[in-house]
């Protein structure tokens, strides 16, 4: 329920598994590689690297924070590492709850958690340099700002 | 002999993404930055913006790490 | 990007038609037939009519509505109608966006419009008779509460 | 002659999911409905929970309908 991995993301597959008859309405994000641009460069890839175990455990921390906060029936997150290319999912967070307003919200919270606590880096590779997202340190002119 | 990983940025300032270093037992993670920014100087000017693991869990300035400790140089996390 | 069908809805292949290189969030939230129990009865499935085509430009509509509030760039909704099993799903929204927040939002609305305004009806039955839900009228001695 | 159209609970208490009424032009909705109720008198205990739409688009009991309309008898939704 609860993986980093290294290969592209069924997501149709998690939401099949989130499936379940005592539940009523499954919510879904998912992260995708956008394009930025900006003084005409523009990012072709990112590319994710994690500290694990310690990332795979705060996964499943945030897992029991949501069991503990709302009534949810399943929790899945699934984040990908490597390269992730432009409208590709880095990450998947599937929630099955018995009424919809938790699901909601639990799946909100999840990404935010993770933006917040889980040890994974991404680096922007734009065409004319990279940059860490977040510490600003990189290739680019820009990053330096 | 502490093992010192380093990520993202840190890695890329750094230079590397591994290294160890001697410590007496019982000093702390704060007293033991000075000692890794002094062999990765690169490392120095993003310390106000570095978080540390002992163990793979975060851990503050005053937490203690001892030989055989596993540290953690973690820039502002950016999964998602 | 807005329909309404008889067959079992397909997710995944939502999810991936809204895959876009301009978009970095996708919110998805999926409707399932969850199994309520009362008194030693239970759901055992739903079953869905529609009033077409005027669901159908209703679904439109909530489309252009949340094109109008949120920047996105995409938006699916799928509704089911007929019999809808324990765990299937009935209904399906989409959202891209470049920014999660308004995927987030923008998915929520949806489905909350949908229960306000799309001339959908779902019937309950149930082991011991059904209901219309939100009518409570039916043949279950529980409908007339 | 107006089309009436019921759906769901309506549908299950008229009996019928389709019917004919003749009308004068112009008359309203409001007008319509107690003949409406009146042919399915199962329909008259929903009176305060149904909307109506003509020609496709929600309507207000003060909207006429005219020989060759669509009206539909539509009880609180449940879609989702």
């Amino acid at each position: 329920m609860f993986a980093i991995v290294d290969e592209p993301l069924d997501v149709g597959a998690m939401i099949g598994g989130a499936q379940r008859p005592d539940c009523g309405a499954i919510a879904t994000f998912v992260g995708t590689t956008r394009i930025d641009e900006a003084e005409g460069a523009s990012v072709e890839y990112l590319e994710y690297e994690a500290y694990r175990p310690m990332a795979d455990r705060k996964l499943e921390e945030i897992g029991a924070e949501i069991e503990e906060r709302w009534d949810v029936g399943h929790v899945c997150i699934v984040h990908r590492l490597g390269r992730v290319d432009p409208g590709e999912a880095s990450v998947a967070i599937v929630v099955a709850a018995p009424r919809r307003g938790a699901a909601f919200e639990a799946s909100r919270y999840a990404i935010e958690r993770i933006k917040q606590v889980v040890p994974i880096w991404k680096r922007e590779v734009w065409s004319d340099g990279y940059v860490w997202v977040g510490s600003q340190v990189g290739t680019r002119d820009k990053a330096s700002h | 002999m502490i093992k010192v990983l380093l990520f993202g940025a840190a890695a890329d300032r750094a230079g590397t993404r591994e290294t160890e270093i001697q410590v007496d037992d019982g000093v702390t993670l704060a007293e033991l930055w000075p000692l890794l920014a002094e062999r990765h100087p690169g490392l120095a000017p993003m310390r106000h913006t570095l978080a540390f693991a002992v163990n793979g869990e975060y851990a503050r300035g005053d937490a203690g790490v001892s030989s055989g400790d596993e540290v953690a140089v973690l820039p502002p996390v950016s999964g998602g």
